[in-house]
């Protein structure tokens, strides 16, 4: 298989808080390739953006009990500070997920593009650099050619206005774009964006996913790109994590998850989109567990329709669904289940129809539901 | 801040003397030999028509020079600018003559029409001590009979006279008339510059912070060899700064308003000594003789007997004699047939139950005590009457106030405390002071007056006093006044408190003159050895 | 205040007709435009007319739509329609009473008709008071029963938005984000309003959510006959809930109609472009939006209108006569309507169109 | 799909009154997890347990009353006297126990006066604005310029001199610094969207000012009256310097210091221990304020 | 309205201010109790004399004429006689605010100089020791009586360690430079005295730490807590992500946020510094201007009080003004928004 770009490994992260320890994630396991757009969707509250910034390196408050983080094959976790300093920004970049706080409100947008030119990458202001920054203009002249440039590339239609221009002074969608002309323009090998689209209004969130495209195409960037949009996921990415309680649930490239959702809460997600033709869904009832005294099983179990006894008490390791598909769920263990499963599912889901209802054995080996902690989800 | 409400209260008193005269030549010599005095509180001016209080007098006591001046030994008047004087119509005119080898600073000769000029500029600008002569003495009837003799025509013979001439400083007539505007016979212009006969010449005065001046080589006292070239007086206000000051061997000399601690404490340092010596004041507290319930007598015996002499001559002033009736013990005209009292309970208490008020009604009254807010010796004062009339059953409030606060409350019996903390000061030497300002009918509303007490009797002794010119008759009145007033138990006469300041170990020629501002006569005062003392 | 009259209406309501000829909403040419003021004196410079004509009315129990882009105006016309903010003028007439009339008092007491539920369920909750006294207050200043009462009630109104009734202690910051709209919406239905506009009451959720509290929305309007103003700029999301729709540009109705004769066939070239940026999830979906429309061109300065129709800027199919004169709203079926010369029969680039 | 779960708990009553006990919980966990605020609380609780109790544990309890004791004046600290004593004699660890009395209890009606009027003065003129705002902040900034001391001198003039009047006095001065925090802070607050939900339900201003943006202040509010707890005792000690004060021989700690501070150098124990204790007060209501700002913080994250 | 017009309208708002602040003063100094004209001639003086100078001070007119006699001169420049130093008080301040300008400016100064890094570093370690240290000393700074630590000051710096002077802006023998500001700091290099310089810094020290510690604490645990909120900021993340050096982020990113509240609190300081140097100023023999006050205060000069109090009442005007004119500088939402 290609070779990984990141490799996530039984991540956990854990906060303490007052109400004791909060376990937001609880081992999850992806991994992407180089040049590969890879989706991370879930819920609310599932934590999509504490693990990009745990793989950031950017929750101090947060511990990390168990996992590993591979970046390009090295283990980040085990990096110094100045370390892990250093590949922030050149090797990976990240668009914060709130367009209107994420940009430094005091200085102009230009400021905080040159900084980034300036600054990349090293550790702590040396004063030589000031002082050599102060006197070179020719650098400045350059830096400055550059992120207007750059801001051009984002379909800003005036980049030097808004170079010049304080973040209050443009729309929540010029703010989105500025941020992403600013993670650009350190031309990462892994960008992360998170809910990058949310401030934006259809039309120009559509723009958007079309540059992120191009980026990929020409740069062979990777990209992990957060939502919770299902939608966008299809027309982003090519393979699809779904996330549920700080666990994935599901994992597979984007055509297959679309076309053989398995996770009951993969379903009922899809199920929640409203859509032109089929209208709109029941959504999913109940709500996230709490996450300082999360359920001993399955963490879904309490919302979910197919629930059993088993659901409540045994954790549900992902299992090898089909070639290149990977599901967390207790319902695919032994048939007997699979089959109430099937009749289940049968009433409710009106999304496609199950693959294992379409005929023919094929989607998966039937005997040996493979867990896949330790690295069978991602190597393939 | 506080301490220095005190000062303004304390005015000085003297009696006749004469001092060495030390002629001896030097003047100032090459280096610089200075002499530094650290004031507690703010020069106001530099106008000797204004000096009230040590500061201003500290300034005018340099710069200038006094008619009469008081002697280092006996405290009396002695001769001064005016080598000798007269009186004629008995005692109405007094006739002074000048001494002829005075020069003012620019050089010209003090004559008998500065003199006049300058008495006259205190008469008609009525401010400082000019109350002294205003109601006895007309402008029009100074005459100066020639060069080196000018007399005094008073409205009726007037026996204090010579002691009040030691507050009267000449200034150049000349200079002073040159620099009149708008009839302020110079005011404005004495506030940054001086025009006297005095040893020392004003460099500078930062108002509020520093005066300098420089030693006027052709004094007519003459200089010493190791006589002050320049003489300097900062404001520091705060005692611990003031200590420091000293003990770093940065400071001459200090002023004497600081807590008894001070001294303690600035005596145990090696470069600083603390002379102690009886000087002319008296504490007190009078007693409001016109409100009840100190308008009975029985009362008034009462709170007097229940105070505790013993504990705040010693205990809280550290020093000097419980005082015998107003006068201090030590200035001529005591009456010495007068004796200090001392604590008595029980003797309080019968005076108590034979006043017209009960315990019960004296509080429901409410006896208040003023003390001056601030300072230490006062709180402890009203502390110290507080824990005896306590035992009396009676409450007694303590009410700190400022000192112009107290003032204003003085000028009327009814807004005037039951008692109040005083210190007084004579300015002149002469038992006047103690008896005339503070228990004749024509002197009520002011601060010293506070007991509102008087008699015909008294006012009418207090009267001849002051028209009788022979002194010893003059003085014999003044005693017969103050068994007169005694009898009433007007106050509670405290303490005759004595004098101390700290002095650098290298100053030498320091004498206890008396009237105040007389002690830091910079002339007079020597440095031994190299420099202050560290 | 007796109880009785807020006791839950019968469901009888939801039988209502949805009849336009009694609507229980009516707007009639409503403006809002704020004045820009400069100088040291604050002398008025210019005005932003962020809402520039609107004219609708919706049936009672209906839904009505509306979309637009950021910043056209949809919020504004919402918050002028209860009043939130002054309206320039128009006329906005609820269950009878006109609410641009009613003096301060009146409109205090009228307000129990009409309510709002907020975009951003974190900053529309007052985060140091407990969910039941968020409920709690409209009941407290509109006088309802007491204090065991509305208990009872604040229980009722957990029931009917699906919390467990233990959360009336917890603080808005210990809520989730749908836990938090829930509230909201509790809130806002406390005293059985007439009327209730909905802005963007879900765009802050995800999916399975916003899901969720739709449902919750179209129970409560089943069950009490509420109307609702929904404004979102989620296209399939108002396919789903509005019966009849209002497409918004800079401040004016560009297209109204029946939700369906919109969707099926879009009268206005923004409508359209509007449609063709939905995101889908199925093939199925794929085929029923239109081409994708990329807009280009400048977006106008709403203090600077442009002379004729706003849109032409951004336009494919401008031509001359869209710089002289503003277009009006053209009948294009039974109900529906577009502001688009395309449907004039005076000019002839009309068969552009189809 | 029927959204009428009513949860299947037991019974509401007793779920309510769990979900109390947690969120109380939570809180005094929120607060204990700040190990300073329980220091802080324990240092105040001593304090006002000492103040309180000062008569019984106070070794020499007359010493804060009429009287003097010359024979062991200026004693440096001793087993019999563990503070010193003062230069009449009495004794100072009496004295800074029943001087914790009054010095709490000034700051406490300071404050309360203080923070009474400036924050209702803060929060009209924020929430209303235009002219009002503006009349209000430019009186605030005249009662800002006004040394503390004057105001007190001419409210005692004005009104006679009592310890209640010259509290009212330092009040007068101190309520225009709440008036501007909490102005600033309204300015702030009330563009949030919860305000206009507020209006939307049909309040008038007064609730919405009271009821929704005030709860949002406290905590600014609670962090500068912590800290000016102390100022306060230190204000009346400048006062009590210039007879504006309690009356002797009232214990203060303001006024304790100030009687000490000439005899630093000689006897040292005079001012450091009412200064000891000013700083003791000014730290645990520090520790506390810390902790109460995390408490009602958390809730809003 | 813009920025500048919002400066303008500050600046004239402020005219009323210092009129209402005139107004309210020049009644409270007529209200104290006790007679500044007693107090001025002394003891001894006679009713005759009180009365004349009462008459000739416009003392026995009703408080209005007093007030705009008093209004009539202040325009000219004419603030009064001082009582107690017979000098006009207008000339006695402009005699005395230069050095308490400089003590006030220097302290502000290091007070916000130290306390800027300290707020960072206790905020930026929140519940680490750095973080307790730098609140329990800035706690100890603000709850000590600022007498008290000057006098402490002096006995460790000038008794036991030798190290500094102790009163005065100047030694003795060290001529003041010569007057442009008359602030010796800036005159003695404009002059270039680095002697004079380095004398008249060394005497500011001490009052300047014994004057700026109680604002150096409220500064510093402003910052601190701003601090703390900034650090949420996902600006502060971004910045971060994007791999800008940590100081860059905390003193250039997240300081200018967290500095804007601190603003308002040293603007309010300065004003309060000037009119609440004078226990300092006491101390250390400062020949300054609260100290001036606080005498005019004692003795009842009312000219004096009402014309330091409307000096301090201008600086806290200008202050503020200041303080708008930074607010602007420092945070761009301000600047634009206001409009
Ligand atoms: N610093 C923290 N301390 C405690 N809990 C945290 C912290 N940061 C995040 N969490 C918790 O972790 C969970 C996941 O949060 P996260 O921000 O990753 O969600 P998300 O999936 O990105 O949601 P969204 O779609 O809203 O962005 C939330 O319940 C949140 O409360
Ligand atoms: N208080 C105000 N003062 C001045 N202009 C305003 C005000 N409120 C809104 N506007 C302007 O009015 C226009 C319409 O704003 P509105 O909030 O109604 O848009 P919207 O359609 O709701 O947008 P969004 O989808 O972003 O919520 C905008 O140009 C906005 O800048
Ligand atoms: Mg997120
Ligand atoms: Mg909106």
């Amino acid at each position: 298989m290609a070779d990984p770009i990141l490799e996530v490994k039984n991540l956990h992260v854990h906060f303490e808080t007052h109400d004791g320890t909060a376990e937001v994630i609880n081992g999850i396991d992806f991994a992407i390739d180089r040049g590969e757009t890879a989706a991370l969707v879930g819920e609310t509250g599932c934590g999509k953006s504490v693990t990009v910034k745990s793989i950031m390196g950017l929750l101090p408050s947060a511990t990390i009990p168990e996992g590993e983080i591979r970046y390009k094959g090295e283990d980040v976790l085990s990096l110094s500070d100045a370390e892990r300093h250093s590949r922030r920004g050149k090797e990976m970049s990240m668009i914060m997920q709130d367009p209107m706080t994420s940009l430094n409100p005091v200085l102009t947008v230009g400021e905080q593009m040159m900084d980034v030119l300036k600054w990349q990458g090293r550790p702590r202001l040396s004063l030589s650099k000031l002082v050599r920054d102060a006197l070179s203009t020719g650098a400045k002249a350059e830096h400055r050619k550059r992120a207007i440039e750059m801001l051009g590339e984002v379909e800003i239609s005036a980049p030097e206005r808004v170079f010049e221009s304080y973040p209050v002074e443009l729309s929540g969608g010029m703010r989105q774009r500025v941020l992403i002309a600013i993670a650009l323009l350190s031309e990462p090998d892994l960008l992360i964006a998170d809910e990058p689209g949310t401030a934006l209004d259809v039309t120009t969130e559509a723009k958007v996913l079309d540059l992120l495209d191009e980026l990929v195409e020409e740069r062979d960037t990777s990209v992990l790109y957060i939502t919770h949009d299902l939608g966008v996921a299809r027309e982003v990415s090519d393979r699809i994590n779904v996330m549920y309680a700080g666990e994935i649930v599901e994992q597979a490239p984007t055509a297959d998850l679309f076309a053989n959702p398995q996770h009951p809460y993969t379903r009922g997600l899809l199920e929640s989109i409203p859509t032109l033709s089929t209208g709109i869904g029941d959504g999913i009832e109940g709500h996230l567990p709490d996450y300082t005294n999360p359920p001993a099983g399955c963490r879904f179990a309490d919302r979910c329709p197919h629930a059993e006894a088993a659901c409540h008490e045994a954790y549900p390791y992902p299992r090898q669904t089909g070639a290149d598909h990977a599901t967390a769920c207790h319902l695919f263990d032994g048939l007997p289940a699979r089959e109430r499963h099937e009749s289940l599912a049968a009433e409710r889901v009106d999304i496609g129809t199950a693959p294992w209802l379409s005929a023919g054995g094929d989607t998966h080996s039937g005997d040996a539901p493979g867990d896949i902690s330790a690295d069978g989800g991602t190597d393939q | 801040q506080g301490a220095q409400q005190t000062e303004t209260t304390d005015e000085s008193s003297g009696s006749d003397s004469t001092t060495t005269d030390q002629t001896s030549d030097g003047g100032s010599g090459g280096g610089s030999n200075d002499f530094h005095f650290i004031a507690g509180q703010v020069f106001g001016t530099l106008d000797p028509a204004e000096q009230v209080d040590y500061t201003q007098g500290l300034a005018a006591q340099n710069l200038y020079d006094e008619l009469i001046t008081v002697d280092a030994e006996t405290l009396q008047p002695t001769a001064h600018i005016a080598e000798s004087w007269d009186t004629e119509d008995e005692g109405q005119t007094w006739v002074f003559t000048l001494r002829d080898d005075v020069t003012f600073s620019d050089g010209t000769p003090l004559t008998a029409d500065d003199v006049a000029y300058s008495l006259t500029r205190m008469l008609e600008l009525q401010r400082g001590y000019s109350s002294f002569w205003l109601d006895y003495l007309d402008p029009s009837n100074i005459t100066v009979r020639d060069e080196q003799t000018v007399a005094f025509e008073f409205n009726q013979a007037y026996g204090p006279a010579l002691a009040t001439f030691v507050q009267f400083y000449i200034v150049n007539s000349t200079v002073v008339q040159e620099n009149e505007q708008d009839g302020d016979y110079g005011n404005t212009y004495l506030q940054s510059n001086s025009a006297g006969s005095g040893a020392y010449v004003l460099d500078s005065w930062e108002q509020g912070n520093s005066i300098e001046a420089t030693a006027y080589e052709d004094y007519w006292k003459g200089w010493s060899e190791d006589s002050f070239d320049t003489f300097r007086s900062t404001v520091i206000t705060e005692e611990s700064t003031i200590k420091t000051t000293m003990q770093q061997g940065e400071g001459d000399m200090t002023d004497q308003y600081m807590g008894t601690q001070a001294y303690a404490e600035m005596d145990s340092y090696s470069n600083v000594r603390v002379p102690e010596v009886p000087q002319l004041q008296l504490f007190h507290f009078p007693l409001n003789c016109q409100k009840a319930p100190t308008d009975d007598i029985n009362v008034r015996k009462a709170i007097a007997y229940a105070f505790d002499y013993d504990s705040a001559v010693n205990d809280i002033i550290g020093g000097g004699g419980v005082a015998a009736g107003p006068v201090p013990r030590e200035m001529a005209g005591h009456n010495d047939d007068l004796v200090p009292m001392e604590q008595d309970l029980d003797r309080a208490k019968e005076f108590l139950d034979r006043a017209d008020y009960s315990v019960e009604e004296i509080n429901e009254i409410g006896l208040e005590h003023v003390v001056v807010a601030g300072t230490e010796l006062q709180r402890q004062m009203g502390l110290l009457n507080q824990a005896g009339l306590n035992e009396l059953g009676i409450d007694l409030e303590i009410n700190p106030l400022q000192w112009a606060r107290l003032t204003d409350r003085a000028t009327s019996a009814e807004s005037t405390a039951h008692m109040t903390n005083i210190f007084h000061t004579a300015k002149m030497p002469s038992p006047d002071s103690h008896t005339y300002l503070m228990y004749h009918p024509s002197s009520f509303g002011s601060y010293i007056s506070q007991s509102w007490y008087s008699t015909d009797e008294i006012a009418a002794t207090l009267e001849e006093a002051r028209q009788t010119s022979d002194l010893q008759s003059r003085l014999e009145k003044y005693e017969e006044a103050q068994a007169l007033i005694v009898e009433g138990m007007p106050s509670v006469y405290i303490a005759n408190p004595p004098y101390r300041i700290g002095i650098n170990e290298n100053v030498e020629g320091w004498q206890y003159r008396g009237v105040m501002s007389f002690d830091w006569d910079v002339h007079s005062m020597t440095r031994s050895g190299e420099g202050r003392a560290e | 205040m007796n109880d009785s009259a807020y006791t839950t209406e019968s469901t009888a309501a939801a039988q209502r007709d949805r009849d336009l000829d009694d609507p229980m909403v009516t707007v009639e040419n409503l403006k809002k435009h704020f004045p820009l003021f400069e100088g040291i004196f604050q002398k008025k410079a210019g005005e932003v007319r962020a809402v520039d004509g609107v004219s609708f009315s919706i049936a009672e129990g209906e839904t009505f739509g509306l979309v637009g882009e950021s910043g056209s105006g949809k919020t504004t016309t919402g918050r002028s329609m209860l009043r939130l903010t002054e309206p320039t003028s128009g006329r906005v007439e609820i269950d009878g009473k006109n609410v641009v009339d009613l003096s301060d008092g009146e409109l205090k007491r009228f307000r129990r008709n009409m309510q709002i539920v907020h975009q951003d369920p974190s900053s529309s909750l007052n985060p140091r008071h407990r969910v039941k006294s968020i409920i709690e207050a409209p009941l407290k200043i509109h006088d309802y029963g007491d204090s065991e009462a509305r208990l009872e009630r604040v229980e009722e109104l957990l029931d009917m938005v699906d919390l467990p009734r233990e959360f009336m202690y917890r603080y808005p910051g210990q809520l989730s984000g749908g836990q938090k709209q829930r509230v909201g919406i509790a809130r806002a239905v406390a005293l059985n309003p007439k009327f209730v506009v909905l802005d963007e009451p879900t765009s802050a959720l995800d999916v399975s959510v916003q899901a969720r509290i739709i449902n919750i929305l179209e129970e409560i309007q089943e069950e009490f006959g509420i109307t609702y103003l929904f404004i979102t700029h989620d296209l399939s999301l108002l396919k789903n809930v509005a019966d009849r729709i209002g497409v918004m540009y800079l401040g004016r109705l560009v297209e109204v109609g029946d939700v369906d004769s919109v969707f099926g066939s879009p009268q206005h070239p923004y409508s359209r472009a509007l449609l063709s940026a939905i995101s889908t999830i199925s093939e199925e979906d794929e085929l029923a939006k239109p081409d994708r429309i990329t807009l280009d061109g400048e977006v106008p300065d709403p203090r600077e209108k442009p002379s004729g129709c706003a849109f032409r800027s951004r336009c494919a199919h401008e031509f001359d006569a869209c710089a002289v004169e503003e277009p009006e709203l053209y009948e294009r079926g039974p109900d529906q309507v577009a502001r688009c010369f395309l449907h004039d029969d005076r000019f002839e680039e009309g068969a552009e169109w189809e | 799909m029927s959204t009428k779960t009513s949860i299947p708990f037991l019974d509401t009553e007793s779920a309510a009154r769990k979900e109390r006990i947690r969120q109380l919980k939570r809180g005094f966990r929120t607060f204990a997890g700040n190990k300073l605020s329980l220091v802080g609380l324990a240092m105040i609780l001593t304090l006002v347990v000492a103040a309180l109790l000062a008569p019984y544990i106070a070794p020499f309890p007359e010493h804060a009353g009429a009287g003097v004791y010359f024979d062991q004046a200026s004693e440096p600290p001793s087993a019999t006297h563990l503070m010193g004593t003062d230069t009449t004699g009495r004794d100072i660890f009496s004295r800074v126990l029943f001087g914790a009395r009054l010095s709490l209890l000034m700051s406490g009606i300071v404050l309360s006066i203080a923070i009474s009027i400036g924050v209702t003065l803060g929060l009209i003129a924020g929430y209303l604005g235009g002219t009002t705002n503006t009349v209000i902040m430019r009186v605030t900034d005249i009662f800002l310029a006004i040394p503390p001391t004057l105001l007190a001198m001419a409210v005692v003039a004005a009104t006679g001199a009592s310890l209640f009047n010259v509290m009212v006095a330092i009040a007068f001065s101190w309520w225009s610094w709440y008036a501007r925090l909490v102005q600033g802070e309204v300015l702030s607050i009330k563009e949030d969207e919860f305000i206009e939900s507020s209006r939307a339900l049909g309040s008038g201003w007064m609730r919405t000012t009271f009821r929704e943006i005030l709860p949002n202040v406290v905590s600014p509010i609670t962090v500068k009256a912590t800290l000016d707890m102390g100022f306060v005792i230190l204000v009346g000690a400048g006062l009590s310097f210039l007879g504006l004060g309690a009356q002797p021989p009232t214990p203060t700690w303001g006024a304790m210091i100030a009687q000490g501070r000439n005899y630093v150098t000689s006897f040292w124990w005079i001012a450091v221990f009412p200064g000891l204790a000013i700083s003791f007060a000014v730290l645990g209501f520090n520790f506390i304020g810390d902790g109460l700002r995390d408490v009602l913080d958390v809730e809003v994250d | 309205m813009s920025y500048v017009d919002y400066l303008v309208r500050r600046a004239i708002h402020s005219v009323p201010v210092i009129f209402g602040l005139s107004v309210l003063i020049f009644l409270i100094s007529r209200v104290i109790p006790g007679d500044p004209v007693r107090l001025a001639l002394g003891p001894e003086a006679t009713d005759q004399q009180v009365a004349a100078l009462r008459a000739e001070m416009g003392l026995d007119q009703p408080l209005p004429m007093q007030y705009a006699d008093w209004l009539f001169g202040v325009v000219q420049g004419d603030w009064g006689m001082s009582l107690r130093t017979n000098n006009n008080v207008f000339s006695d301040i402009v005699a005395r605010l230069p050095a308490t300008l400089e003590l006030t400016v220097v302290t502000l100064f290091f007070a916000v100089l130290l306390a800027i890094p300290f707020g960072v570093v206790a905020g930026t370690n929140k519940d680490r020791w750095q973080d307790h240290l730098s609140r329990i000393t800035a706690l100890f700074g603000v709850s000590m009586p600022r007498f008290w630590v000057a006098i402490v000051l002096q006995i460790v710096f000038v008794v036991s360690l030798g190290l500094l002077p102790l009163s005065g802006r100047l030694s003795d023998g060290v001529a003041p430079p010569p007057a442009v500001t008359r602030l010796y700091l800036v005159d003695s290099l404009i002059a270039g005295q680095f002697g004079t310089f380095l004398d008249a810094a060394t005497h500011l020290l001490l009052p300047t730490v014994a004057l700026g510690l109680a604002t150096l604490a409220q500064v510093m645990r402003l910052i601190r807590s701003d601090m703390i909120d900034e650090q949420r900021k996902d600006y502060v993340l971004a910045a971060r992500a994007y791999g800008l050096p940590n100081t860059l982020i905390e003193y250039k990113y997240m300081l200018q946020n967290a500095f804007t509240s601190s603003l308002t609190v040293v603007g309010l300081a300065f004003g309060f510094l000037l009119g609440n140097a004078f226990l300092v100023e006491i101390v250390f023999a400062w020949p300054g201007m609260a100290r001036y006050g606080v005498q005019a205060i004692l003795y009842q000069d009312f000219n004096a009080i009402v014309g330091v109090t409307i000096v301090v009442g201008i600086g806290f005007v200008t202050a503020n003004f200041v303080v708008d004119l930074l607010y602007g500088y420092l945070d761009p939402r301000v600047r634009l928004e206001e409009g």
